[in-house]
Parts: C-alpha cells; sequence; structure tokens
C-alpha cells in the first residue's frame, strides 16, 4: 500500500506537469481549460493520496471543495469562451489581448 | 486458493451469469416489446420465427451479424467505432452493483446476488449512468450528419437535465434507509408491501418513473430518436453489430433502471406479503424480483403504446421547472421527517472498515461487461 | 469599592437603563417619526417621548434610592456593564489602543446621582410642558425625537465614568443644542442663531480636547474615579503658578465657559433664545448649560490643587455674573432677560467653584435648575398667551389675566431674587458665604451687587410684564388665554419645586464626591438678613421704577446715554468677534492658508501624485503584454520560486 | 496484488491518455482523452480507498464538467489548431525549464516524503460527511453553495446573447 501511495503522489506530479505543459502548447482557450481541469485533477489525486497515508478525510473534504471549485470555474469559463467566440470569432489564445498596456 | 482469489471467481463468475441473463433479457424485450405494442393496436407482429415468433430476437441478431459494416463518408471512424462500446459499457457498468436477491448461500458460501456491492452503490450507479451521456454524444457527432448531431445533442441535454430529478428521487429514499448501499436499502422496506417506499415516498416514486422514463430516451421523452424528426437519431448512421449494441445498450439501461426502481420503491427481492418470502424453505426472493421488474418492464412498454410525444421545449420546461422543484421539496419534508423521528441528529455507528481490496470487482465487472 | 454593590444585579442594571431609555424613544421616534406623522398619530409619539423620560426619572430615583440604602457615605460607584453584560471582563470596551483603554463605564456617585434626577426630573416636566406648548407644530414628532436624544446625551454627559464618555455626551448635547435652537429651520435668524453656538461651543470643545489629551498625558488615565484619587498626590501649585495641573484645568475650563456660556464665550446663549421657549428652559437654562458647573465640580480635587485655576474660575465667574446682570438691565425681550439671568447666575456657580465652595455650586446649580426652569416656562406660557409676543414692552396687566402663570412666575421671581425661604435664598446665601469664608472680599462685593441687580431686573420683568396695563394691539389682546394644563401643571411642579428645594442640604450630600471632607460652613449671622435685604431693594427699586413713576427709566437711561448705549450693546462682545472673524480669520484664511497652503502645498503635492503615478505607470505597463500565457508563466515562476523558498529556505 | 495490478493499470492510461489531451491538436480527441483520464483517476481513488470521492470524481468530472466541455466544443465546432506561429520558442522553452524545475521540487518533497499507511481506513460517505459538516468544515460547505450560486448566475449572464 506505501508503494501504492506513494506512487499515486508521482503520478499526480507527473499529471500535473503535464497540464502545465499544456497550457503552454496548446492555443485553444478550451484545450487550456482542459489542461487547467486536469491540473487540479492531478491535484485531487495528491490529497486522496496523503488522506489515505495519513489515514484522515480531510483529504477528501478538500477533493470535496476542489470539484466544487472545478465546476464553477468550468462553467463560468465555458460561458466566458462562448461570448468571446461570438465577439471575436477565434478561440486562440494569443488573439486576446486587449489588456495590452 | 486465496480467498482474493475466491472473490475474483465468484466476481467472474457473477458477471457471465448476470451478462448472459441479461443478453436473453434484452432479445426477449424485442420480442416482448414488438408483441405487446402489435397488440395494443391490434396488429399481430413478429409470429412467423418459431412458435408465436419467439424466434425473432434471433433471427434479427443473425441478420445484424451478417450486415455490411458502414462506415459512412466523413466520419469519424474512431468515435463511431468507440461510441457504441462506450455506451454498453457505461449500462453494464451501472447494472453491475444491482442487486437481485438477497444473500444466499452456495457451497456453504456467503454469496451476495450482485456483481459488487460497494457501500456508495447507489451513487455509483448514478455516476456511471452519468456517464451513458458519452455514448450517444460521441455516436451522434461522429456520424457526421446533421439528424444523428441533433439528436445526440438532444439526448445529452434531456438526460443531462433529468439525471438531476433522478437523482434527487432518490435521496428521499437513501434517507429514509440511512445508507447507500442498494441491500440496505431494500432491507430497509422489510415488512409488507405498505412498508415499500413507494408508499411513503410516492412524491420520489412518481419522479422517479418520469425521470427514468426519459433517462433511458423512451415514450414519451424520445425526442433523440423522433423517427418523424430526425428520422433514427443519434443511430441514423450505424446498421449491423454497432446498432445491435447500441440497440442493448438502450435495453440494458431500461432493464437497469427497472431494476433499480424496483430497489428503490418497489422492496426489491421482498414478497408483499412476509409468510410470502419463501416457500418450503426455498427463498422465492429472486421470483418476486422478476415479477416486480418484469411488470416496471411492461410499464414502459405500455406507455410507449399509449402517450403521444413532448415537444422539446415542453420536456425542458417540465424537467426544469417541475420536476427538479418537487424533487427537491420532497428531500427537504423527508430530510425533516427523519430527523424529527430521529429526535437528533442520528449518530454515525461506525461502520466496519472494509478492506481496500474488496472494491476491485466493482473496477472488473464494467471491462468483463464490455468483454462480452 | 465593595464588590457587594456590583452584585447587586438590579443596581448594576439601573443606571443603564436610565441611560437608554430617552435613546430608545429617540429612535423609535426618529426612525418612524414620518410614518407616524403621517398616520396623523404625532401626540400618540410625543406621549412616548415623555413617557420614556418620566420612566428613566423613576429609574433614576430608584437606582439612587438604592444606591444610598446599599452604602451610606460612600464615594461613588463604577458601573463596568450591567448584569445582562457580565460575561465580559469589565464593560465592553469602548477604546482599546496601548495604554489608552476606555470601557463603556458610568459612575454614579451623590453628585452624578444628583445631576441624573435633576436631568431627567426637569427634562420630564419640561417634556411634559412642551406636549401643550407644541401642540399645535406639525413638526412636533421632530421636536420631541431631539429632546430625546438630548436627554440621552445629557445623562451620558453626567453619568460617563471617564472624560472621554463625558465628552460624548458633552459633543451630544451641543449637537442637540444646535438642532433645537435651529428647530424652526425656516426662521434664518433661528438657524443663525444654532449656527453660532455651534461655532463658539467649537472654540471651548477645543480647549476640553486638549485638556483631555494633556490629563491622559499627565495622569495616564482618563477615568474620572482614578483622576481624582490621584488628584490628592499630586502637588498643589500655588496662585501664578502654571503647572500641569493648572494648564489642564484652564483648558479644560475653556471648554466649560463654551458650554456654560461665560465670558468670553457667552455670545451664543441670548441667541439661543431662538429656539421653542421649553427648549431654553431645559437646555438653556436647567441643564446642558450647567454642564460645565457639573465638570468643574467633578474635577474638584484636581481644581482645588491649582490655586491659578480657582482664582481665574472665580474671577471669570463673578466678572461674567455682572456683566450679564447688568446686561439684563436693559433688555427689553423677556427670553433675553432670562437668558443673561442664566448667564449671570453661571457666573454665580463658577464664582462660588472657584472659591473652593464645589458643593455650594452644585446646591445653586440643583435649585437654579427648577426656579429658572419656571421662569423660562413661565414666560413661555406668557408668550404662547400673547401669541408669541416676546416683548415686554407690549406686554403689561397680564396679571389677572393669565393667574396660574402670574403665581407661580411670582414664585420664580422670588426664588431668584433671593427672598427667604426659597431656593434661591439658601443657594445664593451659601455662595457669597463661601465667598467671605475665603476671604474674599472684593467678590463678595461683586456678588452682593450682582444679588442687587439680579433682584432689580427680575422685578422689573414680573411689573412689565404682568402689572400696569396691557401696551399690547387689541388684536392680541383679545386673544389672551390661560395655557392648558399641561402646561400649567409643570409650572405648578416647578413652582414648589423653587419654593422648597433650598431644604435639602445638596452640599451635605455631593460632599463625598469632592473627595475632602465637607466643611460645616460657620454661619456668618448678619449674611442672611443683609442678602434679603439686598433682594428687597432691588425689587422695591423695581417696583418704584416701573410701577409708579413708569418715566424715570426713560430719563435715567437718557442721562446715562454712554453706559445705556454700552449695555445696548452688550458691551460690544459680538461686534469685536465679528470684526475678529471678517478681517483676521477670513483673511488669514485667504491670503495665507487658502493661497498658500492649499494651492501650493496640497493642490502641489495632489497633483504631482497624479503626474507621478502616470510617469511610473507609463514604465510599468510595458510589463502587462496582454499575452495571456506571458502571465501564466509568471504565476508559474512565483509557484516554483516560493516552493523553492520553502524548500531550500536557510 | 491485483489491486496494485489495477493501480498501474490505470495510472499508465490517465498518464498517457493525459499526455493525449495535451499532444492532441484536435480539442475534441483532447476532451475525450480527458474524459479517460478522469474516469481512470476515479479508478484510482477507489483503489485508494475513497470510493465516495471517486463516485463524486465521475459524477462532476465525467458527468458535468466534461459533458459542459463536448458541449461547447460542438456548438462551436471546433476545428483543430494550426501550426504555432513561430517567435514563441522563448516562452515555451521556458516554461518547460520552470516546469522542469517544479517536477525537481516536487519530486524532492515526495523523496523526503516517508510513506506509512494505516492497514485499515475507512472514507465511508458516512464519515466523510461527518467531517465535512462538522464545524470545521461547515461554514466553507455553505461558502461553497454561494459560490456555485455566483458561477450559476455569472455563466448566465456571460453567454446569454444580448436582446
Amino acid at each position: 500500500m506505501e508503494a501504492l501511495t506513494h506512487h499515486a503522489l508521482l503520478l499526480s506530479l507527473a499529471l500535473f506537469a503535464v497540464g502545465v505543459a499544456g497550457v503552454f502548447l496548446r492555443r485553444n482557450v478550451i484545450t487550456v481549460l482542459m489542461c487547467v481541469e486536469l491540473m487540479l485533477n492531478a491535484v485531487n489525486l495528491a490529497f486522496v493520496a496523503f488522506s489515505r497515508s495519513l489515514g484522515t478525510l480531510d483529504g477528501q473534504v478538500l477533493v470535496f471543495f476542489v470539484l466544487t471549485v472545478a465546476a464553477a470555474e468550468a462553467a463560468v469559463g465555458l460561458a466566458i469562451v462562448i461570448a468571446l467566440h461570438r465577439n471575436r470569432d477565434t478561440l486562440d489564445v494569443d488573439a486576446f489581448s486587449l489588456l495590452k498596456g | 486458493m486465496t480467498p482474493l482469489m475466491e472473490e475474483l471467481l465468484i466476481a467472474v463468475v457473477k458477471v457471465l451469469v448476470i451478462f448472459s441473463v441479461l443478453l436473453t433479457l434484452f432479445s426477449l424485450m424485442t420480442y416482448a416489446e414488438r408483441r405487446l405494442l402489435a397488440f395494443m393496436q391490434f396488429r399481430l407482429g413478429p409470429n412467423r420465427t418459431g412458435p408465436y415468433g419467439i424466434l425473432q430476437p434471433v433471427a434479427d441478431g443473425i441478420k445484424l451479424f451478417f450486415k455490411e459494416e458502414v462506415v459512412p463518408e466523413g466520419a469519424n471512424r474512431w468515435i463511431f467505432v468507440a461510441a457504441p462500446g462506450v455506451a454498453l459499457v457505461t449500462a453494464f457498468l451501472a447494472i453491475a452493483v444491482v442487486p437481485y436477491g438477497g444473500p444466499v448461500t452456495v457451497f456453504g458460501r456467503e454469496v451476495s446476488l450482485q456483481i459488487a456491492d460497494p457501500d456508495v452503490g447507489v451513487l455509483f450507479i448514478f455516476a456511471v449512468s452519468s456517464l451513458g451521456v458519452y455514448g450517444i454524444v460521441m455516436a451522434g457527432w461522429a456520424a457526421n450528419n446533421k439528424y444523428a448531431l441533433i439528436g445526440g445533442l438532444r439526448s445529452a441535454a434531456q438526460m443531462f437535465s433529468y439525471e438531476l430529478s433522478l437523482g434527487l428521487s432518490w435521496v428521499g429514499v437513501i434517507l429514509l434507509a440511512g445508507s447507500f448501499r442498494l441491500p440496505d436499502i431494500v432491507e430497509a422496506q422489510a415488512g409488507g408491501f405498505w412498508r415499500w417506499n413507494w408508499i411513503q415516498q410516492i412524491v420520489a416514486f412518481l419522479v422517479y418513473t418520469v425521470a427514468a422514463t426519459a433517462e433511458v430516451n423512451r415514450t414519451p421523452f424520445d425526442l433523440p430518436e423522433a423517427e418523424t424528426e430526425l428520422v433514427a437519431g443519434f443511430h441514423t448512421e450505424y446498421s449491423s453489430m454497432r446498432f445491435a449494441l447500441l440497440q442493448m445498450a438502450e435495453y440494458v439501461n431500461m432493464i437497469t433502471v427497472a431494476a433499480l426502481g424496483t430497489n428503490l420503491f418497489l422492496g426489491g427481492w421482498l414478497a408483499p406479503f412476509t409468510s410470502l418470502q419463501s416457500l418450503g424453505g426455498i427463498d422465492l426472493g429472486l421470483l418476486w424480483f422478476a415479477a416486480k421488474m418484469l411488470s416496471v418492464l411492461f410499464f414502459f412498454i405500455w406507455l410507449r403504446g399509449t402517450l403521444p410525444r413532448f415537444r422539446y421545449d415542453q420536456l425542458m420546461q417540465f424537467g426544469w421547472k417541475v420536476l427538479v422543484p418537487v424533487a427537491v421539496l420532497n428531500i427537504l419534508v423527508t430530510a425533516a421527517v427523519v430527523v424529527l423521528l430521529a429526535g437528533s441528529e442520528p449518530e454515525a455507528e461506525p461502520v466496519a472498515p472494509t478492506e481496500v481490496g474488496l472494491r476491485s470487482p466493482v473496477l472488473l465487472a464494467g471491462p468483463a461487461g464490455a468483454l462480452g | 469599592m465593595p464588590e457587594a454593590i456590583l452584585e447587586d444585579p438590579i443596581l448594576n442594571a439601573l443606571p443603564f437603563m436610565v441611560l437608554l431609555l430617552p435613546l430608545l424613544g429617540f429612535v423609535v421616534l426618529a426612525l418612524f417619526g414620518d410614518a407616524i406623522r403621517r398616520e396623523g398619530r404625532s401626540f400618540g409619539a410625543c406621549v412616548l417621548a415623555c413617557v420614556t423620560v418620566i420612566v428613566s426619572f423613576g429609574l433614576a430615583a430608584w437606582s439612587v434610592v438604592r444606591l444610598w440604602r446599599l452604602l451610606p457615605g460612600h464615594d461613588g460607584l463604577r458601573f463596568a456593564q450591567p448584569t445582562l453584560g457580565r460575561g465580559l471582563a469589565d464593560g465592553l470596551s469602548w477604546i482599546d489602543v496601548g495604554g489608552l483603554r476606555i470601557p463603556f463605564s458610568l459612575l454614579l456617585d451623590p453628585l452624578s446621582a444628583v445631576m441624573i434626577l435633576v436631568v431627567t426630573g426637569v427634562g420630564a416636566i419640561i417634556h411634559v410642558y412642551s406636549l401643550g406648548y407644541m401642540a399645535h407644530d406639525e413638526d412636533r414628532v421632530r421636536y420631541f425625537s431631539y429632546m430625546n436624544l438630548f436627554t440621552f446625551f445629557m445623562l451620558l454627559l453626567v453619568l460617563g465614568g471617564n472624560l472621554p464618555l463625558v465628552f460624548v455626551g458633552w459633543e451630544g448635547v451641543g449637537l442637540c443644542s444646535y438642532l433645537l435652537i435651529g428647530f424652526w429651520y425656516r426662521k434664518k435668524s433661528a438657524t443663525d442663531a444654532g449656527m453660532k453656538a455651534f461655532v463658539v461651543n467649537r472654540v471651548g470643545d477645543a480647549g476640553l480636547i486638549l485638556g483631555m489629551v494633556l490629563a491622559f498625558h499627565a495622569f495616564g488615565s482618563l477615568d474620572l474615579v482614578d483622576i481624582a484619587s490621584n488628584a490628592g498626590s499630586l502637588a498643589p501649585e500655588a496662585l501664578g503658578q502654571v503647572g500641569v495641573v493648572t494648564l489642564v484645568c484652564l483648558l479644560l475650563f475653556l471648554g466649560a465657559c463654551g458650554k456654560s456660556a461665560q465670558i468670553p464665550l457667552h455670545v451664543w446663549l441670548p441667541d439661543a433664545m431662538e429656539g421653542p421657549t421649553p427648549v431654553s428652559a431645559l437646555i438653556h437654562a436647567a441643564t446642558m448649560v450647567t454642564a460645565g458647573v457639573y465638570m468643574v465640580a467633578r474635577l474638584a480635587p484636581l481644581y482645588s490643587r491649582s490655586a491659578t485655576a480657582l482664582a481665574v474660575v472665580a474671577i471669570v465667574g463673578v466678572v461674567t455674573a455682572l456683566m450679564a446682570a447688568t446686561i439684563a438691565l436693559v433688555q427689553t425681550d423677556v427670553k433675553k432677560v432670562l437668558a443673561y439671568s442664566t448667564i449671570s447666575q453661571l457666573g454665580y456657580m463658577f464664582l462660588a467653584c472657584g472659591v473652593g465652595a464645589f458643593g455650594v455650586a452644585v446646591f445653586h446649580l440643583f435649585t437654579h435648575a427648577f426656579f429658572k426652569a419656571l421662569l423660562f416656562l413661565g414666560s413661555g406660557s406668557v408668550i404662547h398667551a400673547l401669541g408669541g409676543e416676546q416683548d415686554m414692552r407690549r406686554m403689561g396687566g397680564l396679571r389677572t389675566r393669565i393667574p396660574w402663570t402670574f403665581w407661580t412666575f411670582v414664585v420664580g421671581t422670588a426664588a431668584i431674587a433671593g427672598i427667604p425661604p426659597l431656593a434661591g435664598f439658601f443657594s445664593k446665601d451659601e455662595i457669597l458665604e463661601g465667598t467671605l469664608l475665603a476671604g474674599e472680599r472684593g467678590l463678595f462685593a461683586i456678588g452682593l451687587l450682582t444679588a442687587l441687580l439680579t433682584s432689580f431686573y427680575m422685578a422689573r420683568l414680573l411689573f412689565l410684564t404682568f402689572f400696569g396695563r396691557f401696551r399690547g394691539d387689541h388684536e392680541t389682546e383679545h386673544h389672551i388665554h390661560e395655557s392648558p394644563w399641561s402646561m400649567l401643571a409643570p409650572l405648578a411642579v416647578l413652582a414648589v419645586g423653587a419654593a422648597v428645594t433650598g431644604f435639602v442640604e445638596i452640599p451635605a450630600i455631593v460632599a463625598p464626591a469632592f473627595r475632602f471632607p465637607h466643611v460645616e460652613a460657620l454661619h456668618v449671622a448678619w449674611l442672611p438678613y443683609a442678602a434679603t435685604l439686598v433682594a428687597v431693594a432691588g425689587i422695591a427699586a423695581a417696583g418704584y421704577l416701573y410701577l409708579l413713576y413708569t418715566d424715570l427709566p426713560g430719563r435715567i437711561a437718557a442721562s446715562l446715554r454712554p453706559l445705556e448705549r454700552l449695555l445696548q450693546a452688550r458691551y460690544g462682545f459680538d461686534e469685536a468677534y465679528g470684526w475678529l472673524v471678517r478681517h483676521v480669520v477670513v483673511g488669514g484664511s485667504q491670503s495665507l492658508l487658502w493661497k498658500g497652503a492649499d494651492v501650493a502645498l496640497i493642490d502641489g503635492a495632489v497633483n504631482g501624485a497624479g503626474t507621478l503615478t502616470l510617469a511610473v505607470a507609463r514604465m510599468v505597463r510595458t510589463a502587462q503584454t496582454g499575452f495571456v500565457r506571458g502571465y501564466v508563466l509568471v504565476i508559474l515562476g512565483g509557484a516554483v520560486a516560493v516552493l523553492g523558498y520553502l524548500l531550500w529556505r536557510p | 496484488m491485483i489491486d496494485a495490478v489495477l493501480f498501474y493499470a490505470f495510472a499508465a492510461l490517465a498518464l498517457g491518455s493525459a499526455l493525449v489531451v495535451v499532444g492532441q491538436r484536435n480539442p475534441l480527441y483532447s476532451a475525450f482523452a480527458l474524459i479517460v483520464t478522469l474516469v481512470s483517476l476515479s479508478a484510482i481513488f477507489a483503489l485508494l480507498g475513497s470510493p465516495f470521492i471517486a463516485v463524486l470524481q465521475l459524477v462532476v468530472y465525467a458527468g458535468a464538467i466534461m459533458v459542459l466541455f463536448l458541449f461547447v466544443l460542438m456548438l462551436l465546432n471546433v476545428k483543430p489548431e494550426g501550426d504555432p506561429p513561430a517567435g514563441k520558442g522563448v516562452l515555451r522553452t521556458a516554461a518547460f525549464l520552470l516546469v522542469a524545475v517544479l517536477v525537481a521540487e516536487v519530486g524532492t518533497v515526495l523523496w523526503r516524503a516517508t510513506a506509512r499507511v494505516p492497514p485499515v481506513f475507512d472514507a465511508s460517505p458516512r464519515r466523510v460527511a461527518h467531517l465535512l459538516f462538522s464545524p470545521q468544515y461547515v461554514y466553507v460547505f455553505e461558502a461553497t453553495s454561494i459560490l456555485i450560486l455566483a458561477a450559476l448566475v455569472g455563466a448566465v449572464a456571460l453567454a446569454r446573447k444580448e436582446t
């Protein structure tokens, strides 16, 4: 079991790294959002693994909250994506640079 | 032979048994549906193959086997191929945790009549059935056919909307039983049909019936495959084996829903009168269960024979503005009652810590089902 | 203080209830005033206001009695918080910074006991009176809400256990005074008067604040009890020696001057008569204006350590007394006469404080509250009868027309003039005696002279108003009518009070509050006779001039034109101040503060900040590429850095 | 034993599909791959003895969030990305360096971490719920409900066509 939890942590690390990489590799907003979800899941995995190895349940509760936040984030994020697509007719992250000072 | 291996063996055996049962049931359903509809519409229906056309399903099977597989031009091959599998896997995964009877002893060994019994049973079903959408969406999208796509999106939206009230309708029952495990829920209804949940949870029961019908895209909620509007909906482009698989998924879902409803509201394998639970020492649980489940299935067919189809906006309106509020209200009332009767918040009797390993069968069940 | 007292739950709660009831009334009226008015329920609301004050008077009386029974001859109790709040250590802390800790603590000792009785008692009476007086004002709900608020603040002022709390009450009553003077805000003179009062008081309050700060700096505490009990250990400062104690006392006294209308800050009180008469009676005669006296008396132990401060207090007091009395001679407006009389009487009280007879000062405060309130209400009744007429020259002969008012007024006049055995006689007598005992013959002489003047102008007021024949027009004469019972009953009650309060041995009662033993004044045998003689003389003279030979005053005035003009000009204080403000303040502000400080410094700084920000922003904003993943990169870098720090932290 | 097998199988599946998510240019494929990742993660959760979370993972992520993604993708009919424009190389390399450092750091953390696991571990819904609704977390829980509400309104307001 020790090995499993420990390797679970390693897996979460790998997933997180992949997610970060994705944010930089992909230019499609939606894909970027998905990469963010991926990172969140990596974190969740870490939580669960720790919860298991520490024998406490707080990790699971935290995962619960992460899920909630992720749901909210996805909803709003996708709504924004739709709005963007409606107005700018593109989903390329780099196209949205109106904030350029 | 280590206990784990035994577990595994039993699991596999169960999987195989239930799988075969489902196959037969599925084929019988197709037959029964056609016959009954015909009967309701003063037709004869299939009656050539074998006595009363009983062999019709077999004939269909064979036909479908030997038909050519068509993957339409411009379709997204991978997804097109994957879709039926996904649909089926989710269907089987769901049914994997549905019990068919109380624990029985085989070779002096306690065996529960259910592939796997996680203590999150109901939730698991909910989760898996929420995956069911993908099969349809994928099928609809991959075919690169507008009817299919519309059908897919429709059904996705529909399942989405009605899953909510479906799940909510369970909560009342769960509250009463105080457990997610289906066996517990059934046992909680022990003692005569008046103790079954469909009495004290009548609201939830009605909500469940409606939502379940919608969930499995049956009339009057069969918009995703509304022939008059979208040819055949998401499986317009499917033919031969894959078509069969999709059909099968549909029916398995239907069976799941029926079985689940039986367990949740109709007292599962319990007899209407405790005296009838067993005859001459033989437990009749399975029979009762089958009887109830089949009658529910009949009810579905009956509906199809009776009701017209909803309009899409009506469907959505109804789902969100009627079913959900009602279900929530029911939960509130039930919770209040439970708390009041319990006097105070029920103390958590420490659940016996279960070994982690025992949960793997759940995960086996799915692939196993898909393998078939 | 013995724990036994604080353990008494009722006694613990009472002061707070006394304090909060009027506030409750105010809140109700303030929140629902308009609704009530629209409902046409104004009268009920006003009754509610009265009830709150009356009840709180009852509670005050109860608490005082209880206090006495519990601990005879004690020197006061601090009330941390009502029992319901017992959970907290000692009172909710209002301010708690560094060494400064200011709880919401109330102090109920003989002094504040007397004060709350006066405030709630007289207050209640005047509230009732207002019922009749304001009956025809459609805005009377607002009026009563202000009155309740005032009562609350006044109680806070006298009950406050530490200077800041007292200060809150102090400012609060100032505010209410402003609101009530300008109650008829459509009358410009009224609003002006309100503002004048407010501004003049600010001058005093500046002194008060400085005094408080200095006091905290010097004594390390603002708790009244602490200050009082620590004062004994302070080194006494001789006459002409200005140490910290003197400084504190003088600064605080400046505040007292403002509130109690002492020279040079007395100018606001006469104008304050623009307000409704009951207001003048409650705020500008009985309670608020005596706040200064109360504070000085409250800090008696402190003042008695500084001869200089006492001297200043005494001199200011006596000068004010004399000057106000002289001005009162030539006033023709009923309320103006009373106003100056009030100033003069307050001067008397400060005189008493100045010669160390604090108890006597409070005594006079006590009696004065009654007869001056009586006089004001009486004049109010007169004005009411004459439909708003305030000029004595158009009055006269009302004796028979409004007998109740007349007789009560007579009592009040006799009381203030010092005719035994009425209240004024005793208190004034003791003040004069105090000056004698202090060996201040000069002060004594002036005091006596002032007494003469007092009885003279009061008698003049009485005669001009009630005797002779009516000098107004027929219209008003036709409408003359006695006031309703709701106004007469208070007059009667106050008349009784003015008659008998002299027998209450206030000095002996409040003595413990001053931390030094009450010296039983060895009575100067001849003084009472002299005082009475003086009073009678004044009245006689007034009668001679204004009843028998009514043309005489005019000729005297003509013969003493310059003096008369000086008095009419009220010694030219207003003009002087006006000139000061116009030329010095305004001019200085324009040339120096506005052109110099405001434009050059402040605006310069602000604009400079603006331009600076712009310049910086122009540089910084290049970092804002608007390129989302650039930001993400930065975030990632931050995460890496933080994690790295956590890992390989030294 | 069988747990271990399943674990590594699902771990491999998760990692592989995650790589597909990132490597794939067609967002739709990424979405499907991500679904696979999520499901296999849920399986891993179950294996780690957290059935409740596992189920939640399915319901919320696979059941709700990803459906949303698919919807949007199909609704907007998103096309695969074209070739990346040149010149963003700097950023990319920097990103990779940082990621590498991050991995190194977390790696060291894990390296230092000592794994000792209680033999029995009960994460039954009941116990999780008891913790979740204990004073310790209940306020946060309520707060999240507010958050959801806000997100709901926000999403509607954003996606609605201005009429």
